[in-house]
């Protein structure tokens, strides 16, 4: 009971954060047209590319001799970055089907 | 610095959120994708100052690693053909997956005793959700592709299933109570954590896979999330949990427009799936939602409409007028095309049309109609049938071989409202149907305009 | 109180009904109403036994009140009251002649067009079957459909058809034109009438200059030369396309103008059909002949201002409702009382 | 190749227009065109001078094909085929005396009505003009209005109109009445046609227990003597209320169903317009006379099969646009080539 | 205990953004409202609970009070009529902000030394943004009660509005600054903060009333969360917070509803206000808004129609058939007045509402409409004029004195559609439309149908 | 600079939790019939008596002598109360209104 209260008290903030995240994440979805869905899933999978900024973080912290650590980092920064260039252009792509070209 | 970093960071997120929204309609969508592109490029840029006390940065690595996945990715997308776009998608999600996997790999390896239990934890978290949704997204890529079209189901599937999730939950109990990590644990929950997104998919039919790819994709954003955590990175934590989030109203949402529970999807090993296939033939009808619908007409610069029998019998002449004037404030051009045999008497949708108020100059007749109709964007068929069946050009053997129609697959779209699979007049099939550019709207002709039409105003 | 109805040679309408009859004998009056030379079948519809008929003699005899729809030469007449449609405008010896045998015309035509009296309006009621009929004969006379047609055995455009003057008569022109499926253009020279035809559906053909006096209750005025002759050009330009032409414009106490020239009729296609409801104060086109169906360069031109004769059980319903309607603001007591303060009776009185 | 056009007597219609002649020129036929005994103004706008006008004797003589709308006797003809409407059915000696003739008759109303057809269907065209005209015809007679009217000199309820057949012409009939503001039913012993009607916006009578036979072309059956009568009935009181009866009901090959019984006549208010497209079959009342206009109790009942000659320009056109199809079908490289093989053509010829 | 206080705190905020999100849709909206009772219910709870420390508690002033709120609010709301709830609506707003406006002044009193200024400053927040919501809700009160029917507007009201701005903003900053409160300056900032208020309502119309109680109503959720901040309370800051964006957000949506722009609302004071008031004559004519027109018709059991010329020159036959058949959807009978005269011909409207297929059987004729209207709850006048004005039978010296009219009055509410204050053919003004029961809806009559019927469509 | 760097570091979780409150208050309200507005406007009205929470703390926390602090706190309780139960309440008549009587 104390740890609880403790752990509660001392993340109330962040626990805070987080429902409001997921709240928000849900309100933002809601009556898309069904042409539009997969559009919508790939705009949000690219942004699931924010992955590499993990793998950028790691890069950096990494000893320059610890090549395991540069190989295994530069490896996820370059699979996510493929995620998020390739995401976000063929995002486009599909979105460009929208416009409509005047007479 | 760090003020500043914040600030990019938080930034970033909401770029997150208030792309995803845009995304949502087909007038900022486009727009949408680019802020959340920029907020995505803010993030990178604030990963890269963001003050990390006495570090090697090693940023030649890290230049080089962005360039080689910028050079793979960009050419991809630019490429891949419209139909093959959500295999690829179904790529992309899965290699963001693998690299939240090895992110959790590599802080793993990196486990010491000073490590805190929560930390090792995300790392766990990071590492199981993107090895899932890596092999995951990959198994649906290859069925996507047609590469793989099998689908078996394993006896006792439930069980393995729940086996295979005890066994990632107990190493991972395990890595955190001890508070270490060893090389053949490590490998063991790598190991399962791929397995598992393989056997998760297999049982699922190809036709369903697009919910799939949503759910992974949700997955993915959720082994960002854990990823961000890890660091205690905002950004990635907040911009993983808004993928994750409404990447699962989205997969519920998908599945809704397909009339079928999520559950049903992921159980569907049982039922078969291609729920449109016709009776007796193995052609396809495909079916066209309301919102498509609408939006394939409002997004056309010009519509023929060719009423047949079917209008007159659900009175829907006065709905169609309804529509067209929307349309026409929309800046879409409405015509109809009048096939001298359509209805039941000569000149039966001539009556309809004028008591409706079209007007006349809107009127096209047969030859007039098949002119404009190579020009057409979307030709919107409201129940007519005998009048627009192919057969009547092309098979000797039918009873309405001879007749002039309306070249309906001259328009580059077309759209079939009828009730049912019941034939016209004539009384025999129409491969129209079952044309590759035909998609139909099931329902009474008037109450499936008065649908669209709401549609309409409420994009409007 | 006896009320005679007399027939009026030459036209079909019996100014009274069944439901009139009644309506009468609770005001106090008897109806007796001049017997047919021969039977028709919807007066039987209409007056259903519920009053006698009589002869001519008798009705001259002992009737206190007269009704009939138009004038015709009386001898010796008992009754003092005369109600009918007298058109002093048109016969401006009526008064005179009135005068002469004793007896006071009550002229249902002379009432004005106030809200109050539209329902003695004969003119209104008249004029609206009128415009119904001028269509419904122009179409079975046309040798082609109204309606646009797409068929397997060819596409036929839609008639089109021209309205002029939209009056009463005209306006109902254009909605059962609309109806049967014509396109119509109509025209006039009082301004108030665009809107009105648009709410038909009409297309309003406009002419500049027209002189439209709002003091003219309700009644067009005669127009300027120049604007006749751009309102010619005008006309023959939407005549060339007009399978049928319907004309009503009138001018009280004028003849009518003469709207449809020569040359107007040179641009139409052979085979139009024109209705004259102008016909009887001199028709709006220079071939018109009242009561003829005349035929010029392949143009049929029916000229007819009784069309409400060709319908008439309906009209005759009609003009008994407004007569009667009129009647109940004169009788008081059982007996005819002229209020002269009244308009629409010091309008309605034109001798005595 | 020579194509000659006559006239048949007692008919209006002529069987070619100025469009028709051009695209049979590119057929490679020459056209000609009996003399009219007089200049009617359609006409002018129809064939536009586009073909000769020749005397009867010299098309005889000279023509190798002949078209015409109707049968009528010839002597010594040059041509080998005859286009027209022989209505075998109805003239069952009509095919002796073209083979006396050493003529083949093609005749236009034996066409299969199927789909490819269609653009042939003479009977669907004219039938379409007939149901259109008789209501026409019945609104001009009917001596009230169709639509329903409150005005201020009275309320005036819709006319009550009742289809009997909703074929090609009953269905034209619902759809042009209902136009004018009636209110419509109608009535049909072939099932599919309830949904027909309401798709036209009029009331279907049901009357149970129909015999309809889907192999019969599209064409109605005989019915049991039952069924007759119950139809008696149900027609007798819905009759009694309707203002207009349209009937079209025919039978190939046999004289017209009796539908319209003195009973229900009697039901009728009188000024009631009866229009009987069935009367060249013998009609489908019992009074009927083919062309002719009788008057029964009150009743006025039209009796004309050829309505379409009321409209002629239109008729002519589509009735030409028909021939021609047909022509195209047998035409080939300039000479008239028989494919037997084609259930159009086997069916059209009747002799030789 | 601190550990369950926060978790209730944190559930009272959810249930709040669920139930403002359940009140979004008709069909949720009661529950909606009920869960966001709970989560008042609950935060109450965890503020009765929350450690403190040594504190007094006294418990039985806040039982006291809390009775006695409850007291007073419970009868207040129970008691309101239906058309006086947007007033009562109003006064409870401002109850709320006066409450904020309290705490600010007793937490402002308390200032010592120690008293850190972020603390100095969210109290004056809540004391100046709960004393403008106060006044200005009280005034709004005022307003639609009608006690006031007054709008001024001082010269140069944009000067004085900013002075008192600025004014409140330098007091504000000396008492951070100075980290001391003296109680002139607290009376003069609690004085200018009640002052504009009214000043800031008082230009604008009672019919946009509305928008502004709306917009007072997001201001007292801010005060809520200033106070929130004050005693570093989750609940009261975010859910203040919640309903600061939301009340704007919404505030926003009511003024798209309205067709104008929120300025234009705010800066009325310009534009005269109550936008139908009566030419020539001090009679008043009252709008109707649209969902209220529409609620109204979907809330009767029979609703007649009398339409007339304005009718015909828009064109609006079918578009009424559509309402029509929307209306009898909802089981609402409809039937039409045909006066003999209406339109501009006989029959005018015969032929147009044949044209729209409106069934013969709903027309009824002057006498039978007549007899119909007094058992009628309500009466569409569409573009009718003479035909309606009650002159004719009452007024002698009236043109159109002795014409038989439709008694709209008998029914129970009355409806009037029309472009402005346009006369009819006669030319001569109409009693009806200033008559008590009578609401104008102004408008072409087609579009005005027309945006009933979406809002019908909406609500079903 | 120093300041604002320290500022935004002790304080960005609150940042983000008040950011995203209000990004999800935003996202609330969205396509609202207009029947709903009224209200919603009186729901989210009843809401902001949340203050009321406030009120109880501040009694709670006073000294129980100080009749000023006390008599102003349970003021604010009593405005606050009536907000909140008139608020609801009234919020639960007009919802009411959607429910039709049938004849
Ligand atoms: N024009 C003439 O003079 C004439 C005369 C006689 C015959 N015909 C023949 O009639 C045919 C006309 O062709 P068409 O294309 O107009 O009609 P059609 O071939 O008869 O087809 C009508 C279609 O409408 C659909 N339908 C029926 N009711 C509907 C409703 N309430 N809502 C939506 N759809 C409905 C039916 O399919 P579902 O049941 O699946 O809904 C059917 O496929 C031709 O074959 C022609 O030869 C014409
Ligand atoms: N029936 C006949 O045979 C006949 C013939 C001649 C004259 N009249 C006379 O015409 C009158 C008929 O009465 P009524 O009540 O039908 O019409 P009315 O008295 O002429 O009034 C029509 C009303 O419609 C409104 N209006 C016009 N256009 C509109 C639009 N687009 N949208 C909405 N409202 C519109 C006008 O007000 P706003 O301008 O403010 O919009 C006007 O108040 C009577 O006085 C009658 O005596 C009748
Ligand atoms: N208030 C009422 O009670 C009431 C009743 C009936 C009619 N009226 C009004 O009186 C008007 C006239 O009625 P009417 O039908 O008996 O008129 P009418 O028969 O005298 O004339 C018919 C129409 O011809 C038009 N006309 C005259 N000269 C013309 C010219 N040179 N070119 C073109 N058009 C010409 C007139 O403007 C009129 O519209 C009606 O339109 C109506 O508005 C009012
Ligand atoms: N497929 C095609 O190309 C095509 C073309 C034209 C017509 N048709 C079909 O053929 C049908 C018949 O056409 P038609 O108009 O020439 O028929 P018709 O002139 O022979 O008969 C007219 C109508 O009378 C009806 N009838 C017969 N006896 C009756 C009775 N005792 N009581 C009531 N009604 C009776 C018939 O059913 C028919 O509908 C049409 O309705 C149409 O569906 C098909």
């Amino acid at each position: 009971m104390e740890a609880f209260n403790l752990f509660v008290s001392n993340h109330i903030i962040e626990i805070y954060v987080l429902l409001l995240a997921i709240f928000l994440g849900f309100e933002l979805i809601s009556r898309v047209p069904t042409v539009l869905h997969t559009p919508l899933m790939s705009g949000t999978n690219a942004i699931s590319g924010v992955v590499t900024l993990g793998g950028v973080i790691l890069v950096r912290s990494a000893d320059s001799a610890d090549y395991l650590a540069l190989g295994l980092g530069s490896l996820s920064i370059v699979l996510g970055m493929i995620n998020v260039v390739g995401g976000y252009a063929v995002t486009d792509r599909m979105l460009k089907m929208f416009k409509k070209e005047k007479k | 610095m760090t003020g500043i970093v914040s600030i990019l960071y938080m930034v970033a997120v909401f770029c997150f959120a208030i792309g995803i929204r845009m995304l949502r309609q087909p007038k900022s969508a486009k727009q949408g994708n680019l802020i959340s592109l920029a907020g995505m490029l803010i993030g990178i840029v604030g990963a890269l100052i963001q003050p990390l006390g006495e570090v090697d940065n090693n940023y030649i690595w890290i230049a080089a690693a962005m360039l080689l996945g910028t050079m793979i990715g960009w050419p991809l997308a630019q490429k891949v053909k419209m139909t093959a776009m959500p295999q690829l998608v179904a790529m992309f999600n899965g290699l963001g997956g693998a690299s939240a996997t090895t992110l959790g790999i590599v802080e793993l390896m990196k486990v010491s005793a000073e490590t805190p239990g929560g930390s090792i934890a995300v790392s766990i978290l990071a590492l199981i959700i993107g090895g899932i949704s890596f092999t995951g997204s990959v198994l649906a890529y290859l069925k996507l592709e047609g590469t793989l079209r099998k689908q078996w189901v394993v006896p006792m599937h439930n069980f393995w299933n729940l086996l295979i999730l005890v066994g990632m939950v107990v190493i991972g109990a395990i890595m955190v109570v001890q508070g270490s990590v060893n090389i053949p644990l490590l490998l063991g929950l790598v190991v399962l954590a791929l397995f598992y997104g393989v056997f998760f998919v297999f049982p699922i039919g190809g036709a369903d896979m697009p919910v799939v790819i949503s759910l992974l994709n949700s997955l993915t954003g959720l082994s960002a999330a854990a990823a961000g955590a890890i660091y205690d990175n905002k950004t990635m934590l907040i911009g993983g949990i808004l993928v994750g989030a409404s990447g699962t109203i989205l997969t519920l949402l998908m599945c809704q427009a397909m009339n079928r529970s999520l559950w049903n999807v992921i159980l569907a090993g049982k039922f078969k799936a291609g729920s449109g296939a016709g009776g007796g033939t193995d052609q396809v009808m495909k079916e066209i939602t309301k919102p498509d619908a609408a939006i394939l007409l409002q997004y056309s610069k010009n519509v023929i409409v060719i009423p047949g029998y079917g209008l007159a019998v659900s009175q829907a002449q006065k709905t169609v007028k309804e529509l067209d004037d929307l349309l026409n404030s929309m800046d879409v051009e409405v015509k109809y095309a009048i096939h001298p045999v359509a209805g039941r008497m000569p000149g039966h949708m001539n009556v309809l049309l004028a008591e409706a108020d079209v007007p006349y100059e809107k009127l096209l007749d047969l030859d007039d109609a098949n002119a404009a109709l190579k020009d057409t964007d979307v030709v919107l068929i409201i129940g007519a049938n005998d009048v627009v069946n192919p057969s009547a050009n092309d098979d000797p053997s039918s009873p309405i071989y001879g007749m002039p129609i309306l070249n309906a697959t001259d328009a580059k779209h077309i759209i079939v409202m009828k009730r049912g699979r019941g034939t016209g007049y004539s009384g025999i099939e129409n491969p129209l149907f079952f044309h590759d550019k035909t998609q139909l709207y099931f329902g009474d002709a008037k109450a499936s305009l008065q649908e669209i039409t709401e549609e309409l105003k409420e994009n409007a | 109180m006896k009320l005679g109805i007399l027939r009026t040679p030459a036209r079909t309408i019996l100014p009274i009904s069944q439901k009139v009859i009644k309506k009468l004998s609770d005001l106090g009056a008897e109806v007796v109403i001049e017997k047919p030379e021969s039977s028709v079948n919807w007066e039987e519809s209409l007056i259903q036994n519920s009053a006698p008929y009589v002869s001519r003699e008798e009705i001259l005899k002992t009737a206190d009140i007269l009704l009939s729809v138009g004038y015709s030469e009386l001898e010796s007449v008992n009754a003092r009251y005369w109600i009918s449609e007298f058109q002093p405008f048109n016969q401006p010896d009526i008064t005179g002649k009135l005068d002469a045998m004793g007896i006071t015309g009550l002229s249902l035509d002379m009432i004005p067009r106030i809200s109050r009296a539209q329902s003695m309006d004969v003119l209104s009621s008249m004029a609206s079957i009128a415009g119904y009929k001028a269509v419904l004969q122009a179409a079975d006379l046309l040798p082609r459909y109204f309606p646009m047609m797409i068929t397997a055995a060819g596409s036929i455009r839609p008639a089109r058809v021209l309205v002029i003057g939209a009056g009463v008569a005209g306006l109902q022109a254009i909605a059962t034109a609309r109806r049967l499926g014509g396109v119509v253009e109509a025209f006039d020279t009082r301004s108030a009438v665009k809107e009105e035809v648009e709410s038909l559906g009409g297309k309003f053909v406009e002419v500049e200059g027209a002189t439209d006096r709002s003091d003219s209750g309700g009644y067009a005025v005669e127009q300027s030369e120049d604007y006749k002759k751009r309102q010619q050009e005008k006309l023959a330009e939407r005549a060339s396309g007009a399978d049928v032409i319907i004309t009503t414009a009138q001018l009280r106490g004028k003849p009518a103008p003469k709207i449809i020239t020569e040359e107007v009729i040179s641009n139409m296609p052979p085979g139009a059909v024109i209705v004259d409801l102008a016909a009887s104060t001199g028709g709006n086109t220079i071939y018109t002949e009242n009561n003829k169906l005349v035929a010029i360069e392949g143009i049929s031109i029916i000229g007819d201002s009784y069309l409400a004769d060709s319908m008439p059980q309906t009209a005759s319903e009609l003009y008994a409702n407004n007569a009667f309607n009129f009647m109940e603001l004169i009788v008081k007591e059982k007996e005819i009382q002229l209020d002269l303060d009244d308009e629409i009776i010091s309008n309605a009185k034109i001798n005595g």
